[in-house]
């Protein structure tokens, strides 16, 4: 696979990789605390997946406005996110960015620009087009940023959305994790086009497909599409192939993926496809992995602790704030 | 006070704001140029530019999204439904998205969505419904729904400044048919949540928001003649809505009826009405009685239309058995 | 009688009327190798095929007016929301579409729409839902939420044999936590529209559906102890409601409790209650009182969730309250 | 404009003729009743569109189901509804087809298969989706055929509706009808692609952009996607532009559509551009032109007057049949 140049520094190229495995571990230490019985509710996760969600996320600056989905542990950790935080929410504490009424990675950051989904899929794209559409008219150069399953490509509002986004002129960037799968449902009885990227002409606006799993690939094409927008220039849709290689959520186990696909994919796992670039490039050695691991592990500890620690929400909380 | 229509009252309701407000924004299908199916925003592009008074593709959905999308950075947008029926279509961002992200996040949503509603018009089953009840059951919105072109401002600009998400009923009959005095302040408000007596009264009283607050005052026209003084009281907001106002008005009266245009079951005086059995059952004198459109769509010819309406001589009647009860 | 879950009835019920009819058809999405996201269809596709059993991309708007364009010419179709949260994105084509066809047009749409609903599994704000009020104002729709294992069963069945658009509201807290006997006769069906005495009583009414009847049952029971003896009815249908059991149990106990999952403020129980004091007044007692869950999104983590819930630590004591009215 | 080979008799392309005049006479008459305060409710037309209306719902057979939507007055007399139909719903009357619950040209008729609209724009797409699909599950070779306009073809039903019928490859036909405005919304503020035809490839089904002022055009584009359906090869895609001659509705003096586009396309009536087509093939002198005239004329004269002497419907009625 031919490398593309990248304008990445070897610190960012490293960075990236300890945000795929920051993200990997965030999500394995969440599925234990799941099997420990400590997580109330459902766990999605993004193995095989990492790569979109932070190459995305790392491509926008802080007053950029992320909008994460329902597997974009990565994205939320890219964009500056504790794991802590992702901890807490979880855990459904009285701490946690949602104060406990959301679960899991559903939850926003005003500091940090990031707004938190409803689980109906594709609704937050009009949203973020129109946070996109308020960076414009108060002539800020910020962009929005949202992603969406190819499985919730296929959902109204992301044809009203990306309409008025390519009317509009918003800056705005959609990017699709095309992992094969929607739930249990595969491709062929999603959609009936080639690529979801093909859908942009309808708009108007360019698309691009890129390699999924290459985390330095998604982030230049993100990182393209953000400089076009900042141009004012208009919206870009992205459509990032790759592959779920876990469950749909913690109770799945998948049956229905046929288990050569499965192997096929475990090759393009992005942690490896992003070793590998590194070690090509002469950026990784034993030692550097030693280290990205050790700061990973003392991290995830740390801030288990303090999120096992932090207590429940008060039951009368329940009541409050439906109305600002 | 200037005498206005109830239309040129939400116009210059809105004008006013965005001429105070730099962050408010109309968003909706035909508002710039062409002002408005209904031209309620006549003029606005103009003045306030095509940056702040946006023409959207049709798309209901978008256009709230978008809108609360745009809340969440710094503006207060009005977004315009060119006919409340299709509100429906942008239900989902409305109740799930809108309406709960306060809840979850702790952001304000300041968003107004403008809907003309309402029969009256010969419109057929798609340019007349009343669609208010459909999100009165959902916590985070709020609803208000105005009879009079002073209320029409007052809760117009009121909703503009709201840090929530409000919902704006404006009954598409009462446009040019109702002209009234309203207050020229600039920072003339009604208030969300707050009833109005609009005719006091001590042997009835009829609950009730909208078009049928001019049916109700008609028939306690007609009841006065008859010797009954019948109290109107508007609610203007139908949520949260004015406790305290209705239960003065019971205790006063002992006797109710609550009257909409929307259909009766299910709709916004099933609330009232429970509330009130609820809350001041020992007033009661009478059972509190509903009266409301048909419960079937709304038809298009006039004689299917008049008769799916609660018309004058319908509460008239109500009123009688209440009295007499 | 074969004992079976709430979930395994209402699996068998679509069995038989698959079998039974082959105009019969699913859509919905993850329904066929996987068997739907709870399992209510699973083998389903093995028995009836892909072309029975239509796995649909992830757009509930395009199945539920699919279902309705299928149903126009000859099939009777049930489309699954996944979740009943995610049913406002297809609200349009319920409410304008499936709703007022056979009244414009004289077409019946036989369509059922089966929504997993309901709170306590720890699912927050979008997966734990109970919107049947959203639906029960809007004329031209059923909208049914059955209780038991042999309702869900008899009113599945009924639903896919009603010429008009059914909302199958199925309690997803329900699926597996309870169990009961089902009759096996292929021909049993539960009447739309008609309410059922879960527990009989003389000293007051729950009025209730879905999963609160459990909620009722067990209140009734540790009221009992106390010697107050309080009659459960299930509604089962919440459009249309079964006017005359309802009277009828009024007439028995002159106290009601309206008691359901959803939010109280415009939920079902508004109806309920406006109607029973419209009709029954001179038959309470006390003030028709209504308990629900709180006026807020379903929280997700336990403890406020546990607290959104009407407890029945709460039914207890609003029914303490009722009796002692 | 070289003309393509067609299929259509001598007498098939005399009767598009004479339902082209008739589509114009029928509205013309029910302007007329309008402004004679006859109708009560709004009067929406589609001059100068009649071509695609018309064309399109002549390449159906009795078997296949037509959804016409807001102007498609001459796909209803395509289809072979009657003149009288039409002024009785203008009039609220109790025997017109919706037994005077739904206004103007928002009918169906089951003798017909023509199943009327609800006013909300794309909803009709997936139930016109779900028609063809049933006709699938028969074993039926019948086709479903629905319009939507440019601007409709912007709300999300549009995209779940086309994307549905091409993964369930469904036979289906979506005819847009590009008059150019959307009310009074000119098409670059309504999308941003080139032709909304280009929105096929991302559902991975054919589209077709014809000259929707030449009714022979579009019939056989028409036809051919309806073939195509019947072999089961699932949906089409087709895009006929033209320019909507008159206002929005009857109230509507369309100030916003500049006057130089109204002249430019005043020359491409569809009226026109087939008679010059009749003449061109020496099929239509003055005295087949005075006949068909004629014929209208009495068949519209005849329909207002039985339509004018029906009753209204009885008050009461209003309450009945909302269940089946
Ligand atoms: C409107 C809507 N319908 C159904 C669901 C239930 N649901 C949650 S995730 C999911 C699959 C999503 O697939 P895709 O968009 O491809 O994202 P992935 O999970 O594969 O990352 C489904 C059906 C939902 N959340 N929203
Ligand atoms: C969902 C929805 N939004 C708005 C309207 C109001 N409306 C009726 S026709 C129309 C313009 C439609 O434009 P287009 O689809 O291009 O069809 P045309 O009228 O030009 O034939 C609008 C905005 C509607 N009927 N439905
Ligand atoms: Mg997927
Ligand atoms: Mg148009």
């Amino acid at each position: 696979m031919p490398k593309k140049k990248t304008s990445l520094t070897k610190e960012q190229k490293l960075e990236l990789y300890y945000l795929l495995k920051l993200t990997r571990a965030v999500e394995e230490t969440v599925v234990r605390l799941y099997k420990q019985g400590r997580v109330v509710g459902g766990v999605y996760l993004s193995r095989g997946m990492e790569a979109a969600s932070v190459g995305a996320a790392y491509a926008l600056e802080r007053d950029d406005i992320l909008f994460p989905i329902h597997r974009d542990t990565g994205a939320h950790l890219a964009k500056g996110q504790s794991p802590k935080a992702i901890f807490l929410q979880y855990l459904g504490r009285a701490d946690s960015p949602s104060r406990g009424r959301d679960p899991g990675i559903h939850f926003s950051d005003r500091s940090l620009n990031v707004v938190g989904n409803i689980s109906h899929l594709g609704s937050m794209i009009p949203v973020a087009v129109g946070a996109a559409m308020a960076m414009k008219l108060a002539g800020k150069k910020n962009v929005s940023l949202n992603f969406i399953g190819e499985g919730g490509s296929n959902i109204g509002d992301f044809h009203e959305g990306l309409n008025l986004a390519a009317v509009q002129k918003a800056p705005f960037i959609l990017v699709v994790e095309n992992n094969q799968f929607a739930y249990s449902t595969p491709t062929h009885l999603e959609y009936a086009c080639e690529n979801i990227v093909d859908r942009a002409v309808g708009y108007g606006i360019p698309g691009e497909l890129v390699d999924g799993t290459d985390v330095v690939v998604v982030y230049e094409a993100v990182k393209k599409a953000v400089e076009r927008a900042r141009r004012g220039e208009g919206p870009t849709l992205i459509e990032a192939k790759m592959m779920r290689l876990t469950g749909h959520s913690a109770h799945d186990d998948a049956k229905y993926v046929p288990e050569e696909l499965k192997k096929q994919w475990e090759q393009k796992d992005p942690i490896l496809v992003m070793r590998r670039r590194l070690e090509a490039e002469g950026l990784l050695d034993e030692k550097v992995e030693k280290e990205i691991d050790q700061r990973i592990e003392r991290e995830i500890e740390e801030a288990v602790e303090q999120a096992l620690a932090s207590p429940l929400p008060k039951p009368e909380e329940a009541a409050e704030g439906v109305y600002a | 006070m200037a005498v206005l229509t109830y239309l040129q009252a939400i116009s210059e309701g809105m004008r006013e704001e965005m001429r105070r407000d730099e962050s408010v924004v109309l968003l909706g299908e035909d508002i710039g140029v062409y002002g408005g199916a209904f031209k309620v925003t006549k003029g606005f592009i103009d003045e306030f530019g095509p940056k702040r008074v946006i023409d959207t593709p049709i798309s209901e959905s978008a256009i709230v999204g978008a809108a609360v999308g745009m809340a969440l950075y710094g503006f207060r947008p009005i977004a315009e439904i060119q006919f409340a029926d299709f509100i429906t279509v942008a239900y989902n961002q409305i109740v799930q998205n809108a309406a709960t992200i306060h809840y979850r996040y702790g952001f304000p949503v300041p968003i107004v969505v403008r809907a003309p509603s309402g029969a009256g018009v010969h419109g057929g089953p798609f340019h007349s419904q009343n669609p208010e009840a459909l999100f009165t059951h959902v916590p985070g919105l709020k609803v208000v729904a105005p009879s009079t072109p002073a209320d029409a401002k007052g809760l117009l600009k009121a909703a503009v400044r709201d840090d929530n998400p409000v919902l704006y009923f404006e009954h598409k009959y009462l446009y040019r048919r109702i002209k009234g005095e309203v207050p020229e302040d600039d920072d003339f408000t009604v208030p969300i949540g707050v009833a109005d007596v609009k005719r006091p009264g001590r042997d009835a009283t009829v609950i009730t928001y909208g078009s049928t607050v001019h049916t109700a005052l008609q028939a306690a026209e007609d009841l006065s003649a008859e010797g009954a003084e019948v109290e109107v009281l508007d609610l203007r907001t139908l949520r949260p809505y004015d406790e305290q106002a209705i239960l003065d008005s019971v205790g006063r009266t002992n006797r109710v009826l609550v009257l909409h245009e929307a259909s009766k079951t299910g709709g916004v005086g099933a609330e009232i009405a429970a509330f009130i059995t609820e809350n001041a059952f020992e007033k009661l004198d009478a059972p509190v009685m509903r009266l409301g459109g048909l419960d079937t769509p709304v038809p298009y010819s006039p004689p299917l239309e008049e008769y799916w309406l609660p018309s004058k001589e319908r509460v008239v009647g109500a009123l009688r058995r209440l009295l007499e009860y």
